[in-house]
């Protein structure tokens, strides 16, 4: 039974990856989870200099899902070389960097910094809704989408992932603009932007008064536009957005996506990431399915005859 | 210690006071947790998603077994309320730092309402001189924990037991003084201990909240300011749930 | 106590309404609830001729939340007036027609039939997800939400409520050209479009492959986009999305709106609506608030103390 | 009759079969259901928003209490099976139509799987001769709810119990002949027994599925395709929940 998939050459044991900002660098969840058996850890976004993120309270708790305004806090590139890739190179499994930033400098900053020794690929975060500069800027607009992406594929060492905001009209037309900007991959969905008000105190709950809705509520959402993305491009496609078990990856993979990623799940069961794998697995093997790659995009219009579902 | 994450059986649930209620959990790795540490109490229903940090009020190495002390706030806890004994819950634990002991002295400890719980394991430990001031809203509970333990001191806001006012008023009023200071409770009352050890030179550990995620310091949504810049993210900010919840007054911003 | 408001110049005696689709014509929840209660029944989206929906299945249950793809299945406003208009008049109750439509001519027809005698507002829904013309592209492009409010608003002879699509990237620029074009009030959120695959049989859940996500999963991005948009426009909005209780209603309306509806929770308990109502009633008791009309868009920016949160 | 949404108590909740679970409750409203009617179930986990179907399989009018049989399909009647005894779980109902009951000549009762359930109420309402044809993959349940009732032919896939083969095959096989049919089951065997009675000039009744949302008929969720308009919505869809869930052959395309 072959799990193995290839995104922009680069070959993953199996399509699961860990959620930029879910997972920090591998470190304190690798305490329930063996990183040796995931397709890559995705790590926590990582900027030019240090950032310290957003006032608390950063997270709030939705119906079914959650609602985060972290601000991206992260050590700046200098710690994060000198200290995460050492340990994540320890483990046999594809590192991805999550790279922000408040403007196209910064962004090339840090994407120069890394080359195979340092990770194998790169997801660049045009899409966090919690940062005032950049961010989201560049990810909801198709123009700004496609500038950015062929400027920094011009100073990357490593493979381009770009990551998508769902807070778009459509998200072909972002998809589309990062494959014409030369992406190798796309990633998505980052948070869609949202907000919960604390009735009582009659003041916004969370620090940044919006915070990114994330976990399995917008599951629905992030699989519609995956399929919509990875019928509009030829470039690999990583789908997330509240995938909490192998049914929700092979919802993403049957979908279109090639590779996916667990996020907010992690919070609901530190071995998440475990369990979605072995989840695969256990299909692919309960169907006879031989190679998952079989499964990629295999979802077919529904014909089926009008009436009853028993 | 390592943090496990597993099924705990429910030894008993019972309501102690107004909306507060005291339950035994069954598991070996938890039972050795340190005073001060706290576990992730994850919920049945499926649209709560986010697990509920609760402070280990006490625990049973004996009979495996640890102590949660909480208070009814919203659905959450509501639902652990409910929970019967012989079901199982979900818990991830020991987590955080723990108070640091100090043999030596004497020890004010200070818990204001549903921080209190905490100063139990921590009084069971300490084996110095001690002092627990109790600050409470009206009904007084886990007094008796307290009992052959300690000193023991109460301030309600209603005046109905003890001194009326808050703790830093009852420590002010009866000249309670020592070597090192342990509190947990409300952030304004942290905010009073902290300005009350700053004046009487006394080091003070505070125990903080604050809303959580992961609690295992992977998602950085617990920070609070710090002096020095955390060795994790290398800012002024340092994670609740890891390098805390308990800081030395002096290390941190409230 | 007050709790009613004003919108359009039309008095509610509560803000609390049904949501568009969720609530037939009344009839059916009039079983459960005492519609002279209520600040308005919203009827099911009424076009200029029958229309017989979309294929089955049409709905899918989804974490926290549900798709739909109706299709607007109705029997056209020839019966809609004649057989619910007579049995909603019967109610101390206003009469809030959802119109849907293929063309603006569609739209014209059905606004045009409708005066005081029949209903006391339109709802225009420019937003459905579920039909393949008009509906949703209307909605997602301002010029085009502009240009059908001004032709409508001068066919109607009731109130103009503009129904905004949150499938957008911004949600002020739909809001703006709505009042731009003469709308007396917007509501929002209708459905955030989503997908349901069926991993056993590799096919979409729904008949119509696409279905609208609504329930309290998709309320923090509701409530996002009522804030933004009640903060970009000087119409009253009405708030919907996910609303479940009297909390969740206040929350929308701290947020800016007016007016708010209960939808889907319908579906999870009759008692939904009035109980919304009951639930802010004893807020205000609570709280000793003698008017409602002071909580809207009470909210406030957060400035609340870094950390603690007890 | 009127519909009621309340709590319910579980008076017991068996399995019966493999995955298949056999729950008497207590409603005085629901108990005087006519055969054919259903009931919404709510779950309590927040994660399920939407109520579950199920159809009532029998009434005890004396003690107020109706009986639900039910296969475990997916989280929902995972979650059914798990409720206790004594416990409550909120219902709305009876919803649909029921079957029309013809009181003379000879009845033709079709069961498939978890279709089977409604035809123990509508068995023993049933007055006139009556047969039951019973379709299952392989095991057996209820079987001996029709003993006494009904003149009982079974039909299994596996053929380890009565005919092998489907219901189709058993009636055909033994020359099954009456003057109304009433079926209930996939929707599969819901085409054959449409297909058969028109063969044989035999009026059916057939009880459809679709997934719900009201329940009630706001919703427009579950409807089929009818030969005539229907008068709710002026066109040929009729909503199962409301004008079914029971229908004749004749009117509906399957
Ligand atoms: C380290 C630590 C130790 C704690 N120890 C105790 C204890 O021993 N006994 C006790 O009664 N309470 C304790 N609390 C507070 C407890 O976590 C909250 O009361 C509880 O999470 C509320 O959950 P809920 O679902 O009832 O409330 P809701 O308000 O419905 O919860 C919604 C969300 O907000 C979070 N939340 C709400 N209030 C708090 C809070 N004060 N702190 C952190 N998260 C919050 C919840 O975890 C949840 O994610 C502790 C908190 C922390 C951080
Ligand atoms: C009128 C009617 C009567 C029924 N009577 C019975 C009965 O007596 N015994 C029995 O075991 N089953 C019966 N069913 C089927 C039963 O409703 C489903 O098996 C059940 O809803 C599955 O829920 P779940 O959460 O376990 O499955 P999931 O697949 O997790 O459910 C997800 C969603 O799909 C819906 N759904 C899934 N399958 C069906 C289905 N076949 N029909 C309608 N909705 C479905 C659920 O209600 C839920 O909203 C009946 C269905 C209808 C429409
Ligand atoms: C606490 C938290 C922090 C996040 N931080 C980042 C980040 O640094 N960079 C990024 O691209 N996405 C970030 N995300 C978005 C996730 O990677 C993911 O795209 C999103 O949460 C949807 O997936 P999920 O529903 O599985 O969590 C963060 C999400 C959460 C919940
Ligand atoms: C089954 C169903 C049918 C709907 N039909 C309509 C409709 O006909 N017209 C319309 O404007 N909105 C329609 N909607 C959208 C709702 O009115 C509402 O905007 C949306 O569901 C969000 O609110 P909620 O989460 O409270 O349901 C429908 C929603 C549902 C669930
Ligand atoms: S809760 Fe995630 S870092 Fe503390
Ligand atoms: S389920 Fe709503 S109309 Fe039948």
């Amino acid at each position: 039974m072959n799990t193995s998939v290839k995104i922009a050459g680069v070959t993953f044991q199996n399509p699961v990856m860990t959620a930029s900002g879910t997972f920090g660098s591998g470190l304190e969840y690798s305490e329930f989870v063996d990183l040796n058996a995931l397709g890559a850890v995705v790590t926590k976004g990582v900027s030019n200099v240090p950032w310290k993120g957003n006032e608390t309270p950063r997270i709030a708790e939705t119906y079914g899902g959650m609602l985060n305004a972290i601000g991206l806090q992260n050590p700046g590139i200098d710690v994060f070389i000198e200290r995460d890739v050492p340990f994540l190179r320890s483990f046999n499994t594809n590192i991805i960097v999550n790279v922000c930033g408040k403007s196209t400098e910064d962004y090339i900053e840090v994407v120069e910094r890394l080359t195979k020794k340092e990770a194998d690929l790169l997801e660049i975060n045009i899409s966090c809704p919690n940062v005032k500069e950049g961010g989201i800027a560049f990810g909801q607009n198709p123009k700004m989408v496609e500038e950015i992406t062929s400027v920094l594929k011009k100073h990357a060492a490593l493979p381009l992932i770009m990551k998508l905001s769902p807070n778009v009209t459509d998200i072909t037309a972002t998809a589309k603009a990062a494959e014409a900007g030369g992406a190798d991959a796309i990633s998505l969905i980052n948070t869609l932007t949202g907000m919960k008000i604390d009735i009582n105190k009659r003041k916004f709950l969370l620090g940044n008064k919006t915070g990114g809705l994330s976990g399995p509520a917008i599951k629905p959402v992030a699989l519609r536009m995956v399929y919509q993305a990875s019928h509009a491009v030829t470039i690999p496609v990583i789908g997330m957005g509240g995938i909490c078990s192998g049914e929700d990856a092979l919802e993403f993979i049957m979908a279109g996506a090639t590779g996916v990623a667990v996020g907010t799940a992690n919070f609901m069961d530190p071995y998440a990431t475990i369990k979605t794998i072995v989840g695969i697995e256990s299909f692919m093997k309960k169907n006879q399915i031989g190679d998952i790659n079989e499964l990629i995009g295999c979802v077919e219009e529904n014909n089926r005859p009008f009436g009853g579902c028993m | 210690m390592n943090i496990v994450k597993q099924a705990a059986e429910v030894i008993c649930n019972d309501q102690i006071s107004e909306g507060v209620y005291d339950m035994w959990l069954k598991n070996m790795m938890i039972s050795h947790a340190a005073p001060g540490q706290f576990v992730s109490v994850y919920c049945k229903d499926g649209s709560r998603i986010l697990p509920r940090p609760i402070s280990i009020c006490e625990t049973d190495r004996t009979n495996k077994r640890f102590r949660l002390v909480y208070r009814v706030l919203g659905e959450g806890t509501k639902e652990l309320s409910r929970v019967k004994k012989g079901e199982t819950i979900e818990v991830m634990g020991p987590l955080g730092n723990g108070f640091s002991i100090d043999r030596t002295g004497h020890a004010i400890l200070i818990g204001g309402g549903i921080g209190i719980p905490p100063m139990v394991e921590l009084a069971k430990t300490l084996q110095c001189k001690k002092t627990i001031v109790l600050g409470y809203r009206d009904a007084v509970f886990l007094k008796e924990a307290f009992e052959g333990l300690c000193e023991i001191v109460i301030a309600t806001d209603d005046g109905s037991t003890g001194i009326k006012g808050t703790v830093i008023d009852a420590i002010r009023e009866k000249n309670i003084t020592g070597d090192m200071i342990y509190a947990c409770g409300p952030t304004p009352m942290l905010r009073g201990v902290k300005a009350l050890a700053e004046q009487l030179g006394i080091p003070a550990q505070l125990s903080l909240e604050e809303r959580m995620a992961c609690g295992i310091g992977a998602c950085l949504a617990c920070v609070c300011k710090s002096k020095d810049k955390d060795e994790h993210t290398n800012v002024n900010n340092k994670r609740i749930c890891k390098e805390g919840p308990v800081f030395f007054a002096d290390q941190i911003e409230l």
